[in-house]
């Protein structure tokens, strides 16, 4: 058995798996749900035997065609890249069986051919070690989270998806231009290459600029988030999740992976600047998102806040290196689930009531108490209460940021907890209420509200798995040596 | 040089001049019609005559074909082209100009 | 001073060009040509420089790079389009809806 | 000599102001129409410009997809837009998008300038002598199974990327058919002209694409210049009026819509299960599995292409109860 494990690929698995069952679905339409279910267990599973993999043998790197880099593309995968395939997979399949009931007939013929290219696209490039490879997913993961985002039709799904492509796409033109730049400056397209290979040079410092600035607009930090809340909130439940749990991450990860390889090094003030817009995100997300008074918007301004807790963690990487990185690999895993949990327990809202607005949402705790449940749960790791994954991901930032005593970020990470449990009691607040509107109410089925209270309660148990998960993604050593371990 | 280069090279510069032409006509006659006919006529004879040119410098008869059959395409997309921006014009009501 | 450098800079002054139509101009359609021609801007550069070889043959890579490049243009052409349509036949206007009215 | 370098000099001086000018119209011009048409003569001074950089290939590439098929899309929205506008009944609204084009805005148009400046200085500073990865190209090449470097690089040193690249073409269409849902095809009466023509053509194209397509091994062509002519070809044909009979609207023309794609996975399926990496072909074969993958490649490309054109997934009854 462990023979077998070890002898698969499970890299190129993990690409072709759901490179295959995008088609599958595709081809027969009636099918698509089954299809789809069976490919993304698959998917989950294959990743279990890519964790067994590096476990046993460490780093994985695959060399495509045989031919090594810089003139082949290679595969590779540390303890990093194992964290954002593992929280995909989860995320993914909890919203896959959401979906299952979510959308039927024609809807999802449409949903899940889109859905598992996107999973596929968002696997290599977790996997990938090449620049312009990268590119490739980048616009792969951009195409089919835009067509997902336009699935509901209508003005502001329209409109959304408009903006979240045009956005994309100079997102994307940013960082080929980055990339042209790098290629014709170092001669490789090979990250680890190009780690080896870069100096101070105007060519780098433009790439830099180029491929921040369009990584940025991907991953929607402040002030470039103008795209990001009417695509996610006009998007389906569903596809909102996704959008908000694992795309802004795929974009999210290829900057923070450039930065420990190629561009932090070089040193250059930088990071106080991602540390300002995180500051930034931080603050004026979670204002809006109390401001609000749809519950999907509000949901998606979170995010817009959840993103600037990554960035805080760039300016305290210079002398608490791991503690730092731990901390936003961490959060990024947790939100991944508490954010999908949310977009879930507002999707069988909306479906229940038929609206989602926050003052109308009286009958909610009775008649979905999971679906309640949920969202409180997601809410209490968003907070970043004990005991939830949120927790350890800030406590782990505030740890980095009190042996610095950086009092200004440690200030900004409280307050960003307390906005949160604003924004979140008013929604549980308005849920307790009583009140006698009657509302047209439509069946939710049950699954949908198991899959959005599972997501919430791994927000919840990551808690308590801190050390093995840290652990595990420092395989590799991902974020270098540092004096502070976890 | 030898004489088949100065023949190529007359053939072409011919070929250049109803280039220039058409390209003249294409922009100071008045209307649609009149500019298409300055820019088919002028531009097939002109790509005749530089596939010509091009034809006495070729090494072997299966580039003379080649070059012939890009002629040809040349030609009847051209024609057909002129055509179909010809009948949109008139079904859009564009009058022809009168003097 | 070369070709290569020559066509590089081209390529920069058509990437900026791109840019500011697409900051500046509101029509989606206008918008999409500008993405189009910032796009063969970036791959101008991207191909120019492969001419620094110092032999006939250049870098053969970037050339590669470049065709996948315009195969991904057009088809996020296709889709931009696609939606320009839609979103026009919902509210009759083929501009964001948040900068309809300015 | 001298004269021969000053005559190139001049030729490339004017192509790159040409360009330039282009670029600035198509974004400036105040006809949408116009704009559009301008597009395409850029699309084929690109052309140009990639001769002129030694990159037939791109070239190529350039001329069918970028001028081509791309203003074909944007000439066909075009039109759209306007019966879309007309039904929307608001008068004036395409003299309007003529009025569109905004004034010269001071503040975008400095912080360009900056950003150009910037880069042109980061452009020249880079080194005014590097091979990049041609050697590495040129000494593998023979182990490639072809011998055109672009299309070994293509097909074989970068295959993955080729096979994610008819991934996000497929996906564009899925993109399509997913928004603008499915019509019943259309009756369209193009008169005779464009009837002979394409009758004409549809042949020669389809020739000229096999052609293409053999060819790419050691000269300039390959799967995506032969596909993007079969496209044409495609393209033709919808425009003269001519509609995929409804029996094939389903699972045939899905399943060569995927050919490329699934090719490749099992390509990818079959190198591994041979003990070799992911895409490693066998060295004796590569040649023939690299012609087996361009062909399955340019037939999906084609139908793709021309499906992205006609926007609307054909209907078929059959397909959803």
């Amino acid at each position: 058995m462990g023979a077998l494990l070890s002898e698969i690929s499970w890299g190129v698995v993990l690409i072709l798996l759901p490179l295959a069952g995008g088609i599958a679905c595709f081809l027969f339409p009636r099918a698509a749900k089954v299809l789809g279910l069976v490919s993304v267990f698959a998917v989950l599973l294959s990743v279990s035997g890519l964790g067994w993999n590096i476990k046993v043998n460490g780093i994985y790197r695959h060399a495509i065609g045989g031919w090594n880099a810089p003139l082949g593309i290679d595969l590779y995968a540390d303890g990093l890249s194992l964290l954002m395939l593992a929280a995909t997979a989860l995320v993914g399949f909890g919203i896959s069986v959401y979906s299952a009931d979510y959308f039927e007939r024609e809807d999802a013929a449409r949903f899940w051919p889109i859905w598992l290219l996107l999973l596929a696209a968002l696997n290599a490039l977790f996997l990938s070690a090449d620049v312009f490879n990268l590119y490739v997913t980048l616009e792969l993961m951009g195409l089919a989270a835009v067509a997902l985002a336009a699935l509901a039709g209508g003005r502001d799904a329209l409109g959304g998806a408009m903006r979240y492509l045009l956005a994309s796409l100079l997102g994307s033109l940013a960082y080929l231009f980055g990339v042209a730049l790098l290629y014709h400056g170092f001669g490789s397209m090979d990250i680890a290459m190009l780690a080896v290979r870069v100096e101070a040079s105007p060519a780098v410092w433009a790439a830099l600029g180029l491929m921040s600035v369009g990584l940025l607009l991907k991953t929607a930090l402040f002030p470039l988030h103008f795209w990001l809340p009417p695509a996610h909130a006009s998007a389906p439940a569903p596809v909102s999740a996704l959008l908000s749990a694992l795309v802004v991450k795929g974009s999210f990860y290829i900057l923070l992976r450039l930065w420990l390889e190629i561009f932090g090094p070089l040193g250059g003030g930088v990071d106080t600047l991602f540390g300002l817009l995180g500051t930034g995100a931080i603050l004026w997300g979670s204002l809006q998102a109390l401001r609000q008074t749809r519950l999907k918007l509000l949901v998606a301004y979170s995010t817009v806040a959840q993103i600037g807790y990554f960035f805080i963690s760039f300016p305290l990487a210079a002398s608490a290196g791991v503690t730092a990185w731990s901390a936003a690999a961490y959060l990024v895993l947790s939100h991944a689930l508490a954010k999908a949990a949310m977009f879930l327990a507002t999707g069988n809202v909306l479906r229940f009531g038929g609206h989602d607005r926050i003052a109308d949402l009286d009958r909610v705790v009775q008649r979905l108490p999971l679906t309640a449940c949920a969202f409180a749960l997601a809410g209490v790791s968003i907070m970043g209460l004990p005991p939830s994954g949120g927790f350890v991901g800030k406590w782990l930032l505030l740890q980095a940021a009190l042996t610095q005593d950086r009092w200004d970020l440690v200030s900004v990470i409280i307050l960003g907890g307390v906005l949160a449990a604003g924004y979140v009691f008013k929604v549980i607040g308005h849920a307790f209420t009583l009140a006698d509107i009657s509302h047209e109410s439509r069946e939710v089925p049950a699954k949908m509200e198991w899959a959005a209270l599972l997501l919430a309660f791994g927000a919840i148990l990551l808690g308590f798995l801190a050390s093995p998960v840290l652990s595990l993604v420092g395989i590799g050593v991902p974020f270098g040596v540092s004096e502070v371990s976890p | 040089m030898n004489p088949s280069d100065y023949l190529s090279a007359a053939l072409m510069i011919a070929g250049a001049v109803f280039f220039l032409a058409g390209t003249l006509g294409l922009l100071r006659f008045p209307d649609v019609y009149s500019r298409l006919h300055a820019l088919t006529k002028a531009d097939n004879v002109g790509l005749g005559l530089v596939v010509m040119g091009l034809a006495v410098q070729a090494e072997s008869w299966a580039v003379v074909g080649k070059l012939l059959l890009i002629w040809l395409l040349v030609l009847l997309a051209g024609a057909s082209v002129a055509h179909l921006i010809a009948r949109g014009a008139l079904e859009r009501g564009i009058k022809l100009w009168r003097r | 001073m070369s070709a290569a450098f020559l066509f590089a800079l081209v390529g920069v002054g058509l990437f900026s060009l791109g840019l500011y139509a697409l900051i500046v101009h509101a029509h989606l359609l206008r918008k999409i040509l500008a993405i189009n021609v910032m796009g063969s801007g970036v791959f101008l550069v991207l191909v120019a420089l492969a001419k620094r070889t110092g032999e006939s043959q250049p870098d053969a890579v970037p050339h590669a790079l470049v065709i996948t490049g315009i195969v991904v243009a057009v088809s996020a052409t296709a889709l931009a389009l696609t939606l320009m349509l839609k979103l026009t036949a919902e509210t009759g206007r083929a501009e964001l809806p948040e900068d309809q009215g300015k | 000599m001298e004269a021969l370098t000053l005559l190139h000099w001049t030729f490339d001086i004017l192509l790159g102001l040409g360009l330039l000018w282009l670029g600035w119209r198509v974004l400036t011009s105040p006809d949408l129409f116009n704009a559009i048409v301008l597009f395409v003569a850029f699309g084929l001074l690109m052309a140009l410009a990639w001769v002129r950089l030694d990159a037939p290939d791109i070239a190529l590439a350039e001329a069918a997809i970028g001028a081509g098929l791309t203003g074909a899309l944007l000439l066909a929205a075009f039109a759209k837009l306007r019966t879309v506008e007309k039904n929307h009944d608001i008068a004036g609204q395409l003299e309007k998008g003529k009025l569109e084009n905004r004034s010269f805005q001071w503040w975008p148009a400095t912080f360009l300038l900056v950003v150009a400046a910037g880069l042109g200085h980061t452009v020249l500073s880079l080194p005014h002598y590097a091979t990049g990865l041609s050697a590495e190209v040129s000494a593998n090449l023979k182990s490639s199974g072809v011998s055109n470097p672009v299309t070994a690089v293509l097909l074989n040193f970068r295959g993955y990327d080729t096979l994610l690249e008819m991934v996000v073409l497929l996906l564009a269409l899925l993109g399509v058919w997913s928004i603008s849902g499915s019509a019943l095809p259309r009756e369209a009466a193009p008169g005779p002209i464009l009837d002979t023509l394409s009758r004409l053509l549809t042949p020669v194209l389809i020739l000229v694409a096999a052609y293409l397509l053999w060819v790419g091994a050691h000269a300039p062509g390959g799967a995506f210049q032969a596909g993007a002519v079969l496209g044409a070809a495609g393209v033709l044909l919808l425009l003269s009026g001519w509609r995929l009979s409804s029996h094939l609207a389903g699972l045939p023309l899905r399943i060569i819509l995927v050919a490329g794609p699934v090719a490749f996975v099992a390509m990818a399926v079959f190198t591994m299960l041979t003990g070799g990496q992911f895409l490693e072909y066998p060295r004796a074969e590569a040649g023939t599995l690299i012609l087996f993958l361009e062909t399955a490649a340019t037939l999906s490309i084609g139908t793709t292409l021309a499906a992205l054109f006609l926007g609307e997934r054909p209907k078929n009854k059959r397909e959803y109860p």
